[in-house]
């Protein structure tokens, strides 16, 4: 599957990209984390949130495909 | 007073205190209104480790952002009874003693302006994927994270 | 941060979306301030027994409202972390639409800022001698009691 | 006892007047209202509360002879 993830903040920082397509094999957003941490060893110590569809989800979350991405810690205000 | 469209909430850079006297202004003409309440975030000069904030330089997840702005409204709307309701927030740089967000609610009474502005700005907070970086005097920076 | 000398809190007529602009410009130097929160009070053209309220004219026992507003500064400066605070009151005509109470008040920390106006503004409604004179468009009036 | 009583609002409607100087011989602030009511009836219809020396005092306070103020329902706001 192809899959589109979006990086944030200090996230897009370490990946040194806002967004990427990537080839995914897995069904979990978990395993899909699995693959960015071996692309991006530093986000392992990273504090983040995983949004699929503009929604936060838990990582056992079945990858549908649509838009994913990753959140670093809020800031707004 | 529901408002299904979803609005852009972001402002390019901070915002200015013209803009909220002329926010104020123009509600000078709904008469059922008794009290406002008007939350304005300002960026700190905070000191962290000798080193001065200068600046925060605002990004968000856009699309998110603005449909959390849009859920966070019609919950305000649902809980209280508010006669019209304001959220804009800064992307971009915005220097220390800037006003990088604005959050006005109005209700003909004034016990439901207190209780709706709070709990806009906690959901804020919390909810919205916007991002800061804490701009230092010496160009150097660290990632801003909500308490 | 405490202030010993008694302010006159009053102005003639309504408070004007400039003024209220000017002073939120003003704070834009105190960089250490991170949250400001605004109360203002607005005439409503209330509809009473068909009759519209098109204007209250204000009055008070003026020092003794100086007094108290200056009171109500003192347990909040003590009761709170602010940095500052303002509080501006209407006398004479104040038409509807127009604001007759203009409280700010600014804190390095948001929660602060919250309990801080709702504690200030209640204090006012049933602290301080301000008395208003409910005006219809008949020229009739009735007397305005804070609830 | 010369003393000085002000009027606001309602009440100053009622008596006509912002302030008047009085002749008072008693010694509470009960006493003083009596001698009000007598002068304005209409007075006992309303409500209002009395600061002596600019502080909301009980109708049992001795009177001062500092400046009396009659005060209706706050309308502050």
């Amino acid at each position: 599957m192809h899959i589109t993830i979006k990086y944030f903040g200090q996230i897009a920082e370490i990946t040194q990209k806002g967004e990427e397509s990537l080839e995914f094999s897995g069904a979990l957003i978990s395993e899909l984390m699995e693959q960015l941490y071996e692309k991006y060893v530093p986000l392992k110590d990273k504090d983040f949130k995983v949004a699929q569809n503009q929604e936060l989800v838990p990582l056992e979350t079945q990858v549908s495909g649509n838009e994913i991405a990753l959140l670093p810690p809020f800031a707004g205000g | 007073m529901k408002d299904k469209k979803i609005k852009n909430v972001f402002r390019q850079g901070a915002i200015s205190s013209e803009f909220i006297g002329e926010s104020i202004y123009k509600h000078q003409t709904k008469t059922s209104i008794g009290a406002h309440n008007i939350f304005l975030g300002q960026v700190r000069a905070d000191i962290i480790d000798d080193k001065t904030v200068s600046a925060i330089e605002y990004t968000a997840y856009e699309d998110m952002a603005n449909a959390k702005f849009h859920d966070i409204r019609e919950a305000a709307f649902e809980k209280f009874e508010l006669t019209c309701m304001h959220i804009y927030h800064s992307l971009g740089t915005v220097k220390a003693g800037e006003i990088c967000l604005f959050v006005f609610v109005s209700s003909p009474r004034r016990k439901v302006v207190f209780e709706a502005l709070e709990f806009i700005v906690e959901a804020i907070k919390a909810d919205v994927p916007v991002f800061g970086k804490e701009i230092f005097e010496d160009e150097s920076h660290q990632w801003k994270v909500n308490t």
